[in-house]
């Protein structure tokens, strides 16, 4: 049972979705990686355990998030930590099997920047910066990316390292003494990506339904590479779509009302 | 040993201008109240610490009341990019900030290096990351056992420490629940910490092993009901998200943000805080 | 992932000949029920790691299972010596085993790294203190910033932790309450851990920032009631100090030592624990 | 008011408790410096700090404890933290102004043996170890030190240097980097001792009732100097007598009891 009226989007939270083990233990990045974990949790992977570097453990929210930090988050969890003992016992301790971040700017290697566009002393656009990303990248067993593809998005050369993927390719990784996985997957809105064994160059594997190969490199910076047995991805199930719908419902009714907000 | 006294005079007692200085909060429990504090007595050029800088540190920038931001990731969480800050940094209006730069875990490990009295933290962090090209303060030691090398950063040790917290008892012990942050840490870390809080009680009643502060600990408290507003405090009040996505706009152009800024901020007092969360208090 | 188990079960799965394990507690929940069991399996050659090794350790040295003890106070709680101890270090029976010994604050320290997967703990310490000419683990790391040159010990990385708890959900979460020691260090800087519980429930019901444990960091979990005794569990019973007074004297001489441990040991079961502390119950 | 009927035990202990003040943090070693804290805090200093290091913070027990992590200590505690965060935070952060420590073997520059009698590797007795007393002795404010006097305690050469006093005396804590003050007091059974400002090495301020000059001696080791102006210590009051025999009393009614005990 599958549904054929979806958007990009949802077909990317719930093919990223799809990644994530009933055992995993999952460190969940700002932003998009978010929906795709908690749908996770809520179809296939009920015992997943998604992690906030707020010091959430555990966590199993009704709604998504506004931020790392909601106070839901701390409710349903396991146990909350202090922000120290999450990144020294949890994170670098190497008890995350997968890191999930986004990306504001991401390269074929699965380098990652949302720390400057342009320069960094003379920034032509200041973003957020690392936060938790840079060790993320370095400490969990493996680290799945998803973003919305777009030319700004995945270019040749990011600006600034913020998180190192495969750097170089290869095994650029083992040179600079880093012994976990990197980059295993990247879920954009059009496809499904992975490193190749040898270049470790992110490669289409997947196309999403209704999904052609110019519609993936028309959306990317770099000369995609496409591979040799190329998939489909199989279409949102009726359930997938649904819980995913019935999240976002639930998150868009508890997160609006009539709050004036003009005190900020 | 903490003193009990108004949030005016904690920060004129313990805030200088030219200091270095946290307001802490995991987007959680975020010291509005004491930063606005801050900019109403006109303190300049400090050096701001924090992990997470939000919207507050944006109005601070863009008050002019900041040298430089010591800082891991800042944005106005939820919504985007802090443009007061992106304005001074991209702009430099009202004037250019310096920046110093850092990973979540680096900050993390420093504030606890700091509270543990220790001048440096070692950690296992910044391999291929480019922060450690543009930041002198990023250097590594050697384990002297196993000979890896490892990643370390000056322990943060700031002048004073803002935060807000849920409740004090009348001895000056303090108790934070539920996303605890960075607080604790850098409160120990400072030599000087003020704490704003939501009720001051007889008794704490704090589970044994819950995050308490105790009062020799703390140089001042101030009751500040909702002074977190518009982040929020556990167990109070929840969040006013409308304020966030609001501060967006607001942000965005000078004129804007230095009108609302007069009405908001320069003409109100700690007191106001208490209406802005009525309508958000927990049903329990 | 947790795994439900008997002790025996767990020990025989968890704990080798020749392992580095830990028995850890401060005082309170020391895991007795742990380390009989092991006693019983005939394990032999182990480096033991503990804090504060105490009665249970003394009955593991003198029962010839150790080869070597890591430690930083070694002593019957409010009693006196450890005979045994004594016996193996003075008298070399029934062998002498090998000392590395710390301070607290090293140990401490070095858990902590260990829970933290780094490969050495640095801190301010061991100064003018004379443990650092016998102990070669003892090394310094200077601060890249400042200079200052502190005290270096390698991390704590047992191959299995044991420890008592006061309960666990279905899930394998385990809490920890009172005083928590440094144990949740311990299960985390160790490959395996094993815990001994209370009681098992549906619910923890605890506060969100108490001492918690997942059930994905835990290796086996054994309900165990009274398995601390004669050291008590929080909330569950108080502690049998008659019963470390006793300790004194049956430890005084090797004849009484291995006729008790006879008895109370090898002809004993885990069960046995639950009848021990019937007495002790809290009141609540 | 002042009573005459007390033992040397008492006297000790009342006079050790009289050196804390009300706005003191306490570190509380093992042993002797239990009673003494707990005094202070139930006479003239109700608002001292007392840590133990177990982690219990602020505590306040009914009676004396058996060990360092009696239930109580907790149960009457500010908060209670872990044994990592006890050492890192509260005792190397510098947040500690006294340390309350006991000893097995001392010198006159209060230098501290509780590790072996006799050689390091062949030791003629195993003694406990030195705990947290290393890092006691170097990051508290000062050191407050309570033992009863004998030839066998207090000795020329200690076997071994547990923790660090005035090493040779004079300015030697100086000389290795050590910024905090060190001991600062002795009391014994007998006197009250404080080191020479010069040469460190602790001297006779002041003798308990009844006791002289030839009594100090004959239980010491080493050679006792006497201050010039040689004090009487002033004799426990009632209020500090009964404080401490009720203190007793409770503590041997709670501890003692019909339990067995037999499977230790």
């Amino acid at each position: 049972m599958s549904e054929t009226d979806f958007t990009s989007n949802e077909m990317m939270t719930i093919a990223a979705s799809r990644a994530l083990k009933n055992t995993d233990v999952c460190f969940v990045g700002i932003g998009a990686p978010s929906a795709a974990c908690n749908i996770a949790r809520l179809t296939h992977a009920p015992d997943v355990t998604l992690i906030y570097e707020s010091g959430t453990i555990g966590t199993a929210p009704q709604v998504l998030p506004l931020s790392i930090g909601d106070g839901e988050l701390c409710d349903t969890a396991v146990t909350t930590v202090s922000v120290p003992e999450m990144f020294r016992y949890w994170l670098q301790g190497g008890r995350v099997t997968v890191g999930f971040l986004g990306a504001a700017q991401i390269d074929r290697f699965g380098n990652i920047n949302t720390t400057v566009i342009g320069d960094y002393d003379h920034p032509k656009t200041r973003l957020p910066g690392g936060g938790g990303a840079p060790e993320i990248a370095s400490s969990c067993g493996e680290i799945f990316i998803t973003l919305k593809q777009s030319k700004r998005a995945m270019v040749d050369k990011i600006d600034f390292f913020t998180s190192f993927g495969h750097g170089e390719g290869g095994d650029h990784r083992q040179r600079l003494g880093i012994t976990t996985k990197g980059p295993t997957l990247m879920v954009t809105d059009l496809a499904v990506w992975k490193p190749d064994p040898v270049t470790r160059e992110f490669t289409v594997v997947s196309l999403h339904p209704g999904v052609t190969r110019e519609m993936v490199q028309a959306e990317c910076g770099w000369t995609v590479r496409f591979a040799d047995k190329l998939e489909e991805t199989p279409a949102p199930t009726g359930i997938e779509l649904s819980t995913l719908r019935d999240l976002n419902a639930r998150t868009k009714a508890a997160h609006s009302g009539g709050k004036t907000g003009e005190a900020a | 040993m903490a003193q009990f006294m108004t949030l005016p005079e904690a920060v004129a007692q313990n805030l200088n201008s030219g200091d270095t200085a946290a307001f802490e909060g995991f987007t959680h429990l975020i010291p509005h109240a004491s930063a606005h504090e801050a900019i109403r007595q006109g303190i300049k050029d400090l050096t701001l610490v924090r992990m997470t800088p939000d919207v507050v540190y944006d109005q601070l920038i863009g008050m002019g009341a900041v040298k430089k931001l010591i800082f891991s990731y800042a944005g106005n969480p939820g919504v985007g990019l802090l443009r007061r800050l992106r304005d001074s940094v991209e702009n430099g209006w009202p004037h250019a900030i310096e920046i110093e730069e850092h990973s979540h875990a680096a900050m993390a490990n420093a504030y606890e290096a700091g509270a543990a009295g220790l001048p440096f933290a070692a950690f296992r962090g910044y391999k291929g990351a480019e922060l450690a090209r543009v930041n002198p303060n990023i250097k590594s030691v050697t384990c002297p056992f196993t000979g890896e090398e490892l990643a370390a950063v000056p322990a943060i040790r700031p002048d004073v420490t803002f935060i807000h917290a849920q409740k004090a008892d009348r001895k000056g012990n303090v108790l934070i629940e539920g996303i605890v942050g960075v607080q604790k840490e850098a409160v120990l870390a400072a030599k000087r910490s003020v704490i704003t809080v939501e009720e001051i009680v007889d008794d704490l009643d704090a589970h044994p092993n819950a995050c308490v502060l105790p009062g020799w600990a703390v140089t001042a408290i101030c009751l500040v009901p909702g002074g977190a507003h518009p982040s929020y405090a556990h167990g109070y009040y929840s969040r006013d998200n409308a304020s966030y996505i609001a501060w967006d706009k607001i942000a965005a152009e000078r004129d804007t943000f230095l009108a609302w800024m007069k009405d908001n901020v320069l003409d109100a007092r700690p007191e106001d805080f208490a209406d802005r969360i009525k309508h958000l208090r927990s049903a329990a």
